[in-house]
């Protein structure tokens, strides 16, 4: 099921009470991203941090000694091959994420590829995360200074290039981290989902780590 | 030559020019009573136990290198008896009323400092432990208060008491803990068990064991030649798998690698021992004014005697977490020791299948606490073949019959305890 | 220390925990006593070169076979665990 | 204020342009951009700057860099101050505030100095020989007295209000040092294309370029260093950092390095750290971290104006700072006449130089006669002076003579030890060198390499030369092939050296300086048998103060191998131990400290509770709801109960999303479930939950919890919140190492579902306003122990399981996790009519006990599934983890602790967790003490205390009267041991 508020409706209880209610989604980082700047002042932003707040993303992993078949069906699915690396592949609609041997990601906007229209599709276990993580999109002139605080893996264009992909961890908390497309003015994109109960203490640390640099912060529903 | 402000005094006199050598450079003789492998605290208190208490003075210890060279030369010197668990609690009171009367028993100060031991805590689970292991501790006679979070406050102010991650909530208090000068510890063994008449051995590694048709031992093989032994006792801990391995024995034990620290000398700034309850720091003050601290082991196997970095900000993490005002003192060294790490956190004091040859080993991170305790119960192992009731449950089959000793729980995971 | 994990590439120690000798086999279903007592409490603690299992706990979740000195922790070999301390697979 | 009284009009590395205020102890000075607290205090004509750590004799700068043992101060105030701050490394800043320490009441006039007078008993190791009687005076009297006394400077007390961070860099070839070695390095590998890293802990780059000058490539130092460094800066994979020193090496290539990122302020910036502790992960390092001057021992070297002649000649050519206006020096080697020029060429004047080699170099010899200054060929045997520095030195000459020298500093070059530390610490031993007579590198770690003078080759072109050639070894080494192009060229120089370590005569000679140990406190601890050199360490401390021994460690090997009758290499090194240099604790905990000490984990409604205003507690990392009081409660206990009476009474609800959810997937999940459960789940029916009872191998209980099976292949797996993490890494390590034969895969779910506990009589009159009307929720529809995916109104879909914690008619709700907020706020809304009452752990616990649930005190890892009054859950028709151990003789005896209930006999007595459980009527000891309380609560339902136990063969004495024995809250009264389900012990209400 996606990340993202989908079900909102009023209802009508049965017998004499009457309350409304709805199924409003919110997002882990709701109460901690306040969409502005933060940190030094007087400086330009040189770390960006953008929430990703409409996706679904789906844990595919590969039966038992099935890992090829399994590959085979998401090249039909998806239309090019599967990462057997930790690597990150842009598909028309999706990313897919390694995320271990025989497993990987895929990483939809809402609704895209949801547990229901992929289940039946990929010969796997599934398990649906789209609720389980929080995605922040990580730009800026600073932001390998600001991820060499947090991560112990070597960002450097040479050895983290352009999809590139990590599943690891970030002051003590599991990530997952790819490198995305450029931006438009050449910068970097680092992307990182996070378990979604540790997402409001990580976004802390991270603005905590950025602050010196200054850190423009906001939310999107568009996948990068 | 007796040790006191009056012979100091007449020492310098005469420049200090007179003074003996503090225990005797003994040759190895053919054959002794008792050899003890390793010149450790536990070698050499076991010797001058034997040679005092039991009247078995034909005893060697043999080191490989320099005495304290191994743990009782490398751990941060405290001296407690808060035990929960039946087996420990009662040894470890022996070996503290040990401590209390050390001095005098050897002539050697060995600033036995009884500052306190605080064990902090931050939940009321925790709390509940404490109050457990508090009850066990008074049943046995051995002092132990529960303080609440006012009493913490006023016996040490400068914790982070306003806006820690894991506040606390209070502690368990030993009094009589505190700590000693480690390598004064192993001197005053040394010192008075040579006085006594016992040979200690200093660059003598043992090879192996020397043993009869029966497959009894009845001496060991040593880098300086062959000597004899009616029995044999290992106070190796860090080593003894690999010194039970020469006589075939595969023992309950991993080595791992514990750091310590300590900082520069300042003015006294830290009361007695205390340690964080939600993380892996415990501290003291040394009398010289270095902060002496430590946490967790490194968690793998190890014989390398030094410790990595994760470790290293884990327990520097917790100092600063507990206590804020530290963060401008400089750590001044690190090293690491190796630890014997039995599968249920407890020692090992008992005769092995292999006759002759008797074990005093798996002290994990609490040996030092235990010299002169297993010093006692050992040289009463070795003298009379029982074991002394206080260590009557540090038996090398209880992993096999299931009645361990395992004060945190966690079972035949030895890096867990 | 650093592990290359043999899927995700080099990593830092704290992604890994550490469990313990991978040599011991896990006893077949009816062993007795004496040889589970052996599986679970006695080791070689080998000073030297020794297999050992760690957990990629903060990457790939995988279980590896480490090849490692404990007198210097040089790591020989890092292959997966899979496998490894399993008893002759009963088919 | 003083004015710069001994700072030359011309020269020196400082910015004249930016005049800086500063103080010691109280008194005003100036210096410039460019000083360090040493340079400046040199500058303005000040001498005694501390006190010795036993004796508190004056001390004056012996040094210019990290290896000082005398000027230690304590650098800034109030929260921030810093003990023990070497002046000579603490850059200027405007407004700087140092004071002396261990002086009492001031720098000048220190009372302490008193211990002079008994420095015949004070020797090394004397504290071992008294204050033994009568024993209880240690704590009493001798022991506070020695604290008080001992330490050096005083830390603030306070938090430190400064932030730290820590990072990570990565490089193929990091280099420690900008001298001419480390710049080489560093301008090889960089062209090769390597990513390099230079660290350099001074503030200005160049190393002893800086002082002592020379030509390269023909050029002056000062202008090749320029020039390199501006190559060096064009080059983007090489990243120069200053302020830096590199202190460890760690397995596997990793570095520990310290940035000062803004001790050279008075404060850091907002926003900014105050150091930065660097993790650097690096293919190979070479290290050209210099060599350090050594002193010669001789009677009053301490006395202030007695200076390293390297130091001397630092403070004149780059700080423009005179230590003296008559300079002597002594000397057994080449390297010490540098100083004789430089300060010639800075108009001082030369008292003489006492050479202890029997011949000098001609060029030297005209030197000292164009200059017309003796030199005279011995030792120096005294020092006249104090407080205010060097008068007269006494030298005894080659043959009997003797002279003495007027002079108001004597400059001292004993010889130049390599920094062995970096390449000492994963315990090499470093290797004697006779020609040096010094050790140099031996057994460095792997990928690591000295060059220059660290490396024991000291002369400008030798520094180069190496340097140049160990960086570009170590571009190819890491797999840069690019061409380093040719080696930068100086003159060659001699260096020729007769070894000198002490001279014989009247007064103290120091060795380690800090320490205070003398010449004849190593005769005495040889004496005593403390010949090793470890035991020599501890036994006279030497070497142990805040310089780690850079300056004495060689120098008292050397005495104790003479007075041994050994050679120096046969006395051997103590084993080098990080870090390099002091580091600040702070930085190594970085920003893990106060409320980030550890990170913190949120439920789903957490901010929905916040809203609620719910009193939290820490679970691990998680906030939990403990409790949510509401006007007029006057404790927790009133909170608690309310909400335990509204759950036994209408419906309640709780937010579980702590437990660990695994999907366990694949045809083989049920077999493989079977394997790591006591209790069989292969045969659990789809739509249906069991509770679940692991051991560990060792036949101790693991973990509990309820799994459920959604669907032929397809389990949901739950654990106990503290196991969450750990129960999955087992079931991995089951998986994958001991069943690999089996297919089926684990994913942990946790943070997917939010999952609300929803108990009461009332729970389907809550769940009919939202749940889906299609779904039939009645007992038949959804008895007891069913699990299934259901319809919310509104088309969420959401996983309904009728278990029960509680003991009441209830579910588990599960929601994607997003919607987490919304089901708490939905079921307030919904639930309005039925009086629903969110309710947290506390009460929670409160229902599990009255229950007679196990939960964490009785999950100890020292139970087994008998005593917890599970045992019939062991299957016996298969395999498991823990079965055979669970079977040990001690596991299975008769006498084990068992879980029992109990109450207390006087209804009002309220019952606490840890007591012990003595046989009524007798005195409690180690041979009755048969058990604990592990858990206790306030029963509502009862309205009393009950409590879950521990107790040796409890269930045998149901109904017996034992006593609670609480000695350390002073407690003691008598409990009924009782079947320790208190409520509803048929089950009827729960599969209602």
């Amino acid at each position: 099921m996606s990340s993202c508020a989908i079900l909102s409706s009023t209802i009508r209880m049965e017998g004499a009470s009457v309350a409304d209610f709805s199924w409003t989604a919110r997002s882990p980082l709701e109460h901690a991203l306040v969409a502005g700047t933060h940190g030094a002042r007087g400086v330009e932003a040189g770390v960006s941090l953008t929430e990703i707040r409409n996706f679904d993303l789906i844990q595919v992993m590969a039966r038992r000694g099935q890992g090829a078949e399994l590959g085979k069906a998401a090249k039909a699915r998806f239309g090019v091959a599967v990462p057997d690396a930790p690597k990150a592949v842009q598909t028309s609609d999706a990313t897919l994420i390694w995320s271990g041997p025989d497993q990987f990601f895929v990483l939809s906007k809402g609704g895209k590829h949801a547990m229901q229209t992929l289940a039946p599709a990929l010969s796997g276990s599934l398990s649906d995360q789209s609720h389980a993580r929080a995605l922040i999109s990580i730009s800026g002139a600073k932001a390998r200074a600001m991820l060499a605080k947090l991560s112990s893996i070597d960002l450097h264009s040479d050895a983290f290039p352009v999809g590139a992909a990590a599943a690891t961890s970030m002051d003590h908390t599991s990530v997952t981290l790819w490198r995305g497309g450029d931006r438009p003015d050449g910068q970097a994109v680092f992307n990182l989902l996070v378990f979604a109960t540790f997402a409001e203490s990580l976004w802390h640390t991270m603005l905590d780590s950025a602050a010196e640099y200054g850190v423009a912060t906001g939310h999107s529903a568009e996948l990068a | 030559m007796k040790y006191s402000i009056f012979s100091l005094a007449r020492a310098a006199l005469s420049g200090h020019k007179n003074w003996q050598r503090t225990w005797r450079d003994a040759t190895p003789k053919d054959r002794y009573d008792v050899v003890i492998i390793g010149g450790g605290g536990h070698g050499l208190a076991t010797a001058w136990f034997l040679a005092s208490e039991y009247g078995i003075k034909n005893v060697a210890v043999l080191e490989k290198g320099w005495i304290g060279s191994g743990n009782a030369g490398r751990n941060t010197t405290i001296i407690r008896s808060n035990y929960g668990l039946p087996g420990n609690t009662g040894f470890y009171e022996l070996s503290m009323k040990l401590w209390e009367r050390m001095e005098q028993d050897l002539n050697y100060n060995a600033m036995v400092s009884q500052r306190g031991v605080i064990n902090l805590y931050h939940s009321d689970a925790q709390r509940d432990a404490y109050a457990r292991r508090g009850n066990t501790m008074r049943i046995n006679g051995i002092d132990a208060e529960l303080l609440d979070l006012a009493a913490v406050k006023k016996m040490i102010p400068f914790l982070n008491f306003d806006n820690a991650r894991f506040p606390v909530q209070g502690g368990l208090l030993q009094r009589r803990g505190g700590t000693a000068r480690h390598d004064a510890v192993v001197w005053g063994y040394a010192h008075a068990a040579s006085a006594l008449g016992v040979d200690i051995i200093q660059n003598c590694e043992v090879t192996g064991f020397v043993r009869d048709a029966n497959g009894k031992v009845t001496g060991v093989e040593t880098s300086r030649g062959k000597i004899g032994a009616g029995k044999v006792g290992m106070a190796v801990a860090g080593s003894s798998s690999r010194v039970a391995a020469m006589a075939g024995l595969r023992l309950p034990i991993e080595s791992h690698v514990l750091q310590a620290f300590v900082s520069e000398a300042i003015k006294p700034l830290i009361p007695g021992v205390m340690t964080f309850g939600a993380g892996h720091f415990y501290v003291s003050q040394s009398d010289k004014g270095g902060l002496v601290f430590g946490g967790d082991i490194d968690g793998y196997n190890s014989y390398a005697q030094r410790g990595n970095m994760p470790v290293m900000e884990d327990v520097c993490e917790g100092g600063m977490a507990l206590m804020p005002m530290i963060g401008r003192v400089r750590l001044l060294r690190q090293w690491g020791g190796i630890m014997d790490m039995s599968m249920d956190g407890s020692p090992i004091i008992d005769r092995t299948p292999v006759d002759g040859l008797y074990l005093n080993a798996g002290w994990c991170y609490g040996g030092f606490k235990a010299t002169p305790g297993s010093g006692f119960v050992f040289a009463h192992l070795l003298a009379r073949d029982t074991p002394h009731k206080e260590a009557a449950r540090f038996r090398l089959d209880r992993f096999r019959t299931g009645a361990m000793i395992d004060e945190k729980g966690q079972g035949a995971q030895p890096n867990l305890h | 220390m650093r592990i290359v994990c043999p899927f995700c590439g080099e990593r830092e120690l704290g992604e890994f925990t550490y469990l313990g000798d991978a040599k011991p086999v896990r006893p077949e279903a009816g062993a007795s006593e004496d040889e589970v007592f052996d599986y679970v409490y006695l080791r070689d603690n080998v000073a030297g070169q020794t297999s050992e299992y760690w957990y990629h706990g903060g990457g790939c979740r995988a279980w590896l076979k480490l090849t490692r000195n404990t007198l210097t922790h040089e790591i020989s070999s890092v292959e997966p665990a899979a496998g490894v301390g399993a008893r002759q697979a009963v088919k | 204020m003083t004015s710069q009284s001994h700072r030359l009009t011309s020269g020196g590395l400082i910015d004249r342009s930016a005049s800086l205020n500063f103080r010691f102890d109280g008194k005003a000075f100036s210096g410039f951009q460019g000083d360090t607290l040493a340079s400046a205090l040199i500058a303005n004509g000040i001498k005694l700057v501390g006190r010795s750590f036993k004796y508190h004799r004056p001390r004056g700068i012996l040094t210019s860099g990290s290896e000082e043992p005398n000027a230690l101060v304590e650098l800034r105030t109030g929260a921030r101050r810093e003990p023990n701050t070497k002046a000579t490394t603490a850059e200027l800043y405007e407004g700087l505030e140092a004071a002396s320490q261990n002086r009492w009441p001031s720098l000048r006039h220190d009372v302490m100095s008193v211990n002079q007078l008994f420095a015949p008993i004070f020797v090394a190791g004397f504290y071992y020989k008294t204050f033994m009687w009568p024993a209880k005076f240690w704590e009493a009297i001798y022991e506070p007295a020695i604290r008080r006394a001992a330490g050096l400077g005083r830390a603030a007390g306070v938090a430190d209000p400064d932030h730290y961070d820590k990072a990570w860099a990565h490089c193929d070839v990091l280099i420690a040092g900008s001298g001419p070695a480390g710049l080489a390095a560093a301008l090889a590998a960089g062209r090769a294309g390597a990513r390099v890293i230079l660290c350099e802990e001074d503030f200005s780059l160049g190393g002893r370029l800086l002082s002592d000058g020379g030509t390269i490539d023909g050029v002056p130092a000062a202008e090749w260093l320029s020039r390199t460094l501006a190559k060096l800066a064009d080059m983007p994979d090489v990243r120069i950092m200053p302020r830096t020193t590199l202190f460890g090496v760690y397995d596997g290539g990793t570095y520990g390095a310290i940035e000062r990122v803004n001790d050279h302020l008075p404060s850091p910036p907002e926003h900014q750290v105050r150091q930065r502790l660097w993790r650097i992960v690096a293919r190979r390092c070479v290290v050209a971290a210099g060599a350090i001057e050594r002193p010669i021992v001789f009677a009053g070297n301490d006395t202030p104006g007695v200076m390293m002649a390297s130091a001397m000649r630092t403070y004149i050519a780059r700080y423009a700072a005179t230590p003296a206006k008559r300079v002597a020096l002594f000397t057994n080697n080449e390297d010490g006449w540098r100083t004789v020029e430089t300060a010639l060429g800075a108009g001082l004047q030369i008292a003489a130089v006492i050479d202890a080699r029997p011949d000098i170099s001609p060029a030297h010899r005209s030197l000292a006669s164009k200059s017309a200054f003796p030199v005279l060929h011995g030792s120096v045997t005294g020092v006249d002076g104090g407080k205010d520095g060097v008068r007269k030195i006494a030298v005894s000459l080659t043959g009997d003579a003797r002279a003495e020298v007027e002079a108001d500093g004597l400059a001292v070059s004993g010889g130049w030890n390599p920094a062995v530390g970096l390449t000492s610490y994963h315990r090499g031993r470093p290797k004697w060198r006779d020609d040096i007579a010094a050790f140099v590198p031996d057994g460095a770690p792997p990928g690591m390499v000295a060059a220059g003078a660290a490396n024991g080759d000291f002369g400008l072109s030798a520094c180069l030369s190496q340097g140049f050639a160990a960086g570009a070894a170590a571009a190819r080494d890491a797999g840069h092939s690019g061409k380093a192009g040719t080696a930068p060229v100086a003159d060659d120089e001699a260096f020729s050296l007769t070894p000198l370590w002490h001279v014989a005569g009247k007064g103290k000679a120091f060795v380690d300086y800090q320490h205070d140990v003398t010449a004849s406190d190593i005769e005495l601890a040889q004496r005593e048998g403390f010949e090793s050199v470890e035991h020599l360490k501890r036994y006279t401390t030497l070497g142990m103060a805040t310089d780690q021994g850079k300056t004495s460690n060689v120098a008292g090997l050397a005495i104790m191998a003479a007075v041994s009758g050994r050679s120096i290499p046969e006395t051997g090194t103590t084993i080098y131990r990080p870090p390099y240099v002091p580091v600040a604790i702070g930085a190594f905990a970085g920003h893990h400290r106060d409320e980030t000490f550890h990170a913190t984990r949120l439920t789903p409604s957490h901010h929905w509770a916040v809203e609620q205003g719910a009193v939290f507690v820490d679970t691990g990392l998680w906030k939990r709801a403990q409790w949510y009081p509401r006007a007029g409660e006057k404790d927790w206990l009133d909170s608690v109960t309310r909400e335990v009476k509204a759950v036994r009474g209408g419906v309640g609800f709780c937010d579980v999303s702590t437990l660990g959810k695994i999907d366990v997937h694949g045809p083989d999940a049920g077999a493989f479930l079977d394997r790591v459960y006591i209790n069989t789940f292969s045969n659990l029916a789809v739509g249906k939950a069991r509770y679940g009872l692991m051991l560990r191998e060792d036949g101790m209980v693991y973990d509990d919890g309820t799994t459920s099976r959604l669907a032929e292949d397809h389990y949901f797996l739950t654990t106990t919140t503290a196991k969450a993490g750990l129960v999955m890494q087992h079931l991995e390590f089951c998986r994958q190492v001991l069943f690999p034969e089996l297919d089926v895969q684990l994913t942990s779910v946790s943070d997917q579902w939010a999952q609300f506990s929803i108990a009461g009589p009332k729970t389907r009159d809550l769940l009919k306003e939202i749940v889906d009307p299609a779904e039939d929720l009645s007992n038949e529809g959804f008895p007891f122990m069913g699990a299934r995916e259901v319809r919310l109104r509104g088309g969420l879909k959401a996983r309904l399981f009728r278990i029960s914690f509680s003991g009441e008619m209830a579910f588990e709700i599960s929601v994607p996790a997003r919607f987490g907020g919304a089901m708490a706020r939905n079921l307030m809304l919904a639930g309005a009519p039925f009086g629903v009452t969110p309710y947290g752990t506390e009460a929670l616990g409160v229902m599990r006990v009255e229950k007679g649930h196990i939960a964490g005190p009785e999950l100890s890892g020292t139970t087994t599934a008998a005593d917890l009054g599970l045992g019939k859950m062991m299957s016996t028709k298969k395999d498991y983890i823990g079965r055979v151990m669970a079977g040990r003789k001690a596991l299975v005896a008769p006498d084990r602790q068992v879980v029992v209930g109990i109450k207390p006999t006087d209804k009002a007595r309220r019952l606490r967790s840890g007591a012990h459980i003595i046989p009524k009527g007798q005195t409690p000891g180690p041979d009755n003490d048969q058990g604990y309380v592990t858990s206790v609560c306030f029963s509502p339902t009862s309205d009393q205390w009950i409590g879950l136990a521990l107790v040796e063969r409890g269930r045998e004495r149901i109904g017996e009267i034992v006593h609670a024995h609480d000695p350390i809250r002073g407690e003691d009264y008598d409990v009924e041991l009782c079947n320790p389900v208190f409520y509803d012990p048929d089950g009827g209400r729960q599969r209602g």
